[in-house]
């Protein structure tokens, strides 16, 4: 009864002494609504207890589960099952260091993002709240739902060839929403940061960010508004 | 297969799945770009031997009215239009125009592309087959 | 040079992009397509030079056309630190190899203006 | 092996964890110890909003904290400390006010003020929102905090035991699940901040990391754990993935619709209808269902559609893209089905105001922690505030007793106390190894799930909870024979290994807690036993961890202004 899925999925055991990389597929029954993140729960719980991958909430919010599926950075629980038939090909996300199976290590993008000052620099403190109005935080709206998951920046070719160098779409949407943001003061220190040729110009308008983003946060238009800002300073 | 080849293949998979417009366009933008790169130097090469001679400048030029290198004249008006209209749709969206319609505007790059391209080749049939 | 020093370059790119559109259109159209199949000859090309006006445009257009095509060739290097990490000599290279491009150019069209000593 | 030393080290990257580390840094140097970065921790699942009086929307202008405070108490069912309830409410304002100097993009009035929307126990708008993903909003600020004072983070980090010598706790030991090791870290003051134990049952809004694996290193280090049997069920969550829908979609408007189109609460709460505290939302779901009046005998209808679209994506988009994600349906055009399921642990850590338990420097804060201030029934809107609120509490206490500590100055721990951590380092390392046995854990916690949705879910019987207690010795038993796959790099089996011993231990507190309270009362409710029982049971149940088994024992309530009464909405 029921279908089923193929997952071929990426193996790296660190711990084996030949630390090579291989395939390895799994089947799955699938049901309605099944989820990828629940398809590889199903393969860890009931057939390989070895795999590793990286999980949280489950739907969307916490930003851990970006893997590459068919070769599309995404994440893992906001993708169905159903979108795929035969086989599923399953691997870490690219251009970054991978820890083990699908987990891969995420201390670049972090530091990306810390390079930026990501928070706010207030202007004022008021007894109460600052008065925003409503229209002023719609400014920043998509760019405040960003969970830091990590896909815009590993869908970026130019993330993966200069991965030091390029600070990358995460830390310049954010910079985007902290400038925009009627609170604060800190925009000048922020921009003089992305400004070089590491920031906002090694920027190719490529839209892979923007494309994949599974918060659909215009981050294209936000790095072009950026280099706006850069050019008439 | 080591794992640098891995993680080098798994980056070439996810550029020639890629679909969406974006990277397509920006594929073509840079491999059009080298060929035009390419090109510029072998031009200004090819129009330095009227140092030599006003005849072996002729020479030189006549060989390049040959049908083959007409047809290649197409291809590379082909590139040249691709990169100038994908250069356009570029600058459109540094002025932040049109950020959110960006795959029409690389369909249309395309579209352009094709129609000059067929137009070009249009003229080129007379060229070669009418007179030669 | 301010690591901002970026920015002019970038702006460079787009402004000599939006005039290469325009003048490789003419240049294209007037140096090949309007009699297309004809043999280019050294006479016809002299003609056209006489006026300034053309004579004008060919050297902006070989400037634009050094500047953008070279400096599309450094961004693409900039783009794999990994096969080259230090860009600044790239930079100077490209530079180097930009103004010997334009001289050369220049000493190529030479023969058109004066009438091919 | 070479303890890493900080002052204080926070255990739990959430917004409880991450607020105390904040706090404490303002007096000496703190680190994070987290199992996952701070910014998946389960705080960005909450969704509604944060309470405070702030009066900011015409229908609440006149709120006071005193109201906000009896309004909780009575949610509460009276079983809250009502001493933790006034520090929570008087400074509640403040606190949601820092949030929005620190960058919560909160949603506005159309004066510019933090909006509010009403929530269930209040009856009037008093909870500040940031559309309905506020949890997400506030970790994100919090998390930019700590960036913003440097507050040193271990990322992907489990603890597995925490070091104590003479009742006093000197460090911990903890998992590096990215490289394998296991690392040692001393410290003069813990704070834990480890979130629920939601996972013990099947049916959860919780994230998948939320096992309880903080209560549990407490309770075997011999911290008593309160109130464990009071579990809240959310009423609403999506049919079968039991993802949250934010009671703010019923405190915007939404309906409980039942299989015959009635808007079934009226029969259970008359005056505050689908805004009634979640308890009775949840049990009136369960009645219609099991009354036969549910869908397809199993959930009810959330119907927004009559709000309207513009209304459901200003503010509730993402109710909205939940449902078009995960079961393929626009709430704008049709109602949406929802059951109940398990969704905060009001119990936990038995600490007092200040985060303080019954071991010296060893704090607790957060949900796992038990101050308490949700008694038997927590109010939409107040964990939120209770992370804030106490978390700079504890922080502030913890880094006191630090600075104490050190004293002369000195960050040195002495011989003793290095010797205590290496024979725990030691001990612990002996966990490590993968296990030849015939059950999978996943089973195991399948089980033990299926057992307490059943047994000691929303309602509650005798001789259910009974079949609960044995059915969970029993899975501990299976619990010895459990296969580990070797390995210490990432190995979820290992991980899960560790979860579920944290869970089978407390799903056993859990039922007998309930076993012995011979009453109903906010979330627990007994069939056998419908009426509350003030005279034997307005008291906290504390369980203590012996070698014999769980010990419980009673103590009273602290009551000041609101005497119980019959809790009617």
């Amino acid at each position: 009864m029921g279908n089923t899925i193929n997952l071929k999925i990426f193996r790296l055991d660190p711990e084996n002494a030949r630390h090579e990389p291989y395939y390895q597929t799994y089947t799955v029954k699938t049901k309605p609504g099944m989820t990828v993140l629940e398809a590889l729960f199903n393969v860890l719980d009931e057939q390989d207890g070895t795999l590793s991958f990286r999980y949280s909430c489950r739907w969307a919010i916490c930003g851990s589960c970006a893997m590459t599926l068919n070769g599309k950075c995404r994440l893992a629980c906001k993708t169905q099952i159903s979108e795929y038939r035969g086989t599923l090909t399953i691997e870490p996300l690219p251009g970054l260091d991978i820890i083990k199976d699908l987990v891969v290590d995420l201390e670049p993008f972090f530091n990306n993002y810390r390079k930026i000052k990501p928070y706010l620099v207030p202007e004022g403190m008021p007894d109460k709240e600052n008065i925003q109005m409503q229209e002023d935080v719609d400014l920043i709206e998509p760019h405040i739902k960003c969970i830091l998951c990590a896909v815009c920046e590993t869908s970026c070719p130019i993330s993966w060839t200069s991965r030091e160098k390029y600070i990358g779409p995460m830390a310049l949407t954010k910079v985007y929403r902290f400038n925009r943001d009627t609170r604060d003061a800190g925009g000048k220190e922020r921009l003089e940061v992305v400004r070089g040729e590491d920031g906002v110009w090694r920027c190719r308008t490529i839209f892979r960010c923007t494309e994949y983003c599974p918060k659909n946060i215009p981050i294209t238009e936000a790095i072009q508004f950026l280099k706006r800002k850069s050019v008439f300073k | 297969m080591s794992l640098k080849d891995s993680q080098l293949k798994i980056l070439l998979r996810t550029i020639l799945n890629s679909d969406e417009p974006g990277t397509l366009a920006y594929v073509f933008h840079r491999l059009t770009g080298i060929i035009l790169a390419g090109y510029l130097f072998l031009h200004i090469w090819t129009i330095s031997s009227s140092t030599i001679s006003p005849a072996a400048f002729d020479m030189k030029l006549g060989a390049f009215s040959r049908p083959l290198f007409l047809v290649l004249d197409v291809a590379l008006l082909a590139a040249a239009s691709f990169h100038a209209l994908n250069g356009v749709r570029i600058i459109f969206f540094d002025t932040g125009i049109g950020i959110k319609r960006q795959k029409l505007g690389f369909i249309l790059a395309i579209v352009l592309t094709v129609i000059i391209a067929l137009l070009a080749a249009k003229l080129l049939v007379p060229v070669i087959f009418g007179e030669g | 040079m301010n690591r901002y020093f970026s920015t002019i370059p970038w702006l460079l790119q787009r402004i000599s992009g939006a005039v290469l559109v325009v003048l490789l259109a003419v240049h294209f159209w007037v140096g090949h397509y309007a009699d297309w199949g004809e043999p280019i000859t050294f006479a016809g090309v002299q003609m056209r030079l006489q006026s300034t006006v053309f004579i004008t445009i060919d050297l902006i257009l070989l400037m634009l056309v050094v500047f953008h095509g070279l400096n599309g060739v450094r961004n693409i290097i900039l783009d794999y630190p990994a096969f080259l990490p230090h860009n600044r000599p790239i930079s100077l290279i490209l530079f180097i190899i930009g103004i010997a491009t334009v001289i050369f150019g220049i000493y190529a069209l030479y023969p058109f203006i004066t009438g091919g000593g | 092996m070479q303890p890493v030393f900080h002052p204080v080290l926070v255990i739990g990257g959430g917004l409880a964890g991450l607020r105390a580390a904040i706090e404490a840094k303002k007096y000496c140097d703190v680190a994070v110890l987290s199992m996952v970065y701070p910014v998946r921790s389960h705080s960005c699942a909450a969704q509604g909003g944060v309470n405070a009086p702030l009066g900011n929307v015409p229908e609440g202008r006149d709120d006071t904290w005193e109201k906000h405070a009896y309004d909780t108490v009575k949610g509460s069912d009276f079983l809250a400390d009502q001493d933790a309830v006034e520090i929570l409410t008087k400074e509640a304002s403040e606190r949601v006010y820092e949030m929005e100097h620190w960058g919560t993009p909160f949603s506005r009035t159309p004066e510019g003020r933090i909006a509010q929307r009403p929530f269930g126990g209040a009856g009037f708008p008093r909870t500040c929102y940031a559309e309905d993903t506020t949890g997400h909003a506030l970790l994100h600020t919090m998390n930019e905090q700590s960036v913003k004072n440097n507050i040193r983070v271990y990322p992907e980090r489990f603890v597995l035991s925490l070091v104590v010598r003479n009742r006093r706790a000197v460090g911990a030991i903890a998992w590096n699940m990215q490289t394998g090791k296991l690392e040692a870290y001393a410290a003069h003051s813990i704070v834990l901040a480890t979130g629920g134990a939601g996972r013990i049952y099947s049916k959860t809004t919780n994230s998948l990391i939320m096992s309880g694996s903080g209560m549990f290193l407490a309770f075997r280090a011999g911290v008593a754990l309160k109130d464990m049997e009071f579990m809240q069920f959310h009423p609403t969550t999506l049919y079968r993935t039991n993802i949250l829908l934010t009671e703010g979609s019923r405190g915007e408007g939404g309906y409980l619709i039942n299989s015959r189109g009635e808007r079934f609460m009226e029969r259970y709460a008359p005056s505050m209808m689908e805004l009634a505290p979640r308890d009775i939302v949840a049990r009136s779901i369960i009645t219609e269902i099991k009354e036969g009046r549910g869908i397809n005998n199993g959930y009810v209808y959330l119907d927004l559609r009559h709000l309207g679209e513009k209304m459901i994506d200003e503010r509730l988009p993402g109710v909205r893209e939940l449902c078009l994600n995960f079961i393929g349906l626009d709430p704008v055009k049709e109602p949406i089905p929802v059951q109940p399921a398990q969704h905060y642990t009001m119990g936990g850590i038995d600490c007092n105001v200040n985060g303080e338990t019954e071991i010296a420097g060893l704090y607790a804060v957060g949900e796992c922690s038990c101050v308490s201030v949700h008694g038997a029934n927590r109010l939409g809107g107040n964990s939120l505030l209770e992370t804030l609120v106490f978390g700079k509490c504890v922080g502030e206490s913890a880094s006191d007793f630090a600075v104490r500590e050190q004293g002369s100055g000195e960050n040195k721990i002495d011989r003793v106390i290095l010797d205590a951590i290496e024979q725990e380092y030691k001990k612990t390392n002996e966990k490590m190894k993968g296990r030849e046995g015939a059950e999978k854990p996943a089973s195991i916690r399948r089980d033990l799930g299926q057992l307490m949705v059943k047994k000691a879910g929303i309602f509650r019987q005798e001789d259910l909870l009974r079949e609960a207690i044995d059915g969970v010795s029993e899975l501990s038993l299976r619990f010895k024979n459990v296969h580990v796959s070797s390995g210490t790099v990432y190995n979820l089996d290992l991980l899960h290994a560790f979860e579920l011993e944290a869970m089978l231990s407390l799903a056993e507190v859990i039922a007998k807690g309930a076993f012995l309270r011979k009453e109903s009362r906010g979330s627990h409710y007994r069939t056998d036993y419908p009426e509350r029982d003030d005279a034997n049971f307005l008291k906290h149940t504390i369980a203590r961890y012996t070698p014999d088994g769980i010990k419980i024992e009673y103590r009273d309530v602290m009551i000041s202004k609101f005497k119980p009464e019959k809790r009617v909405y």
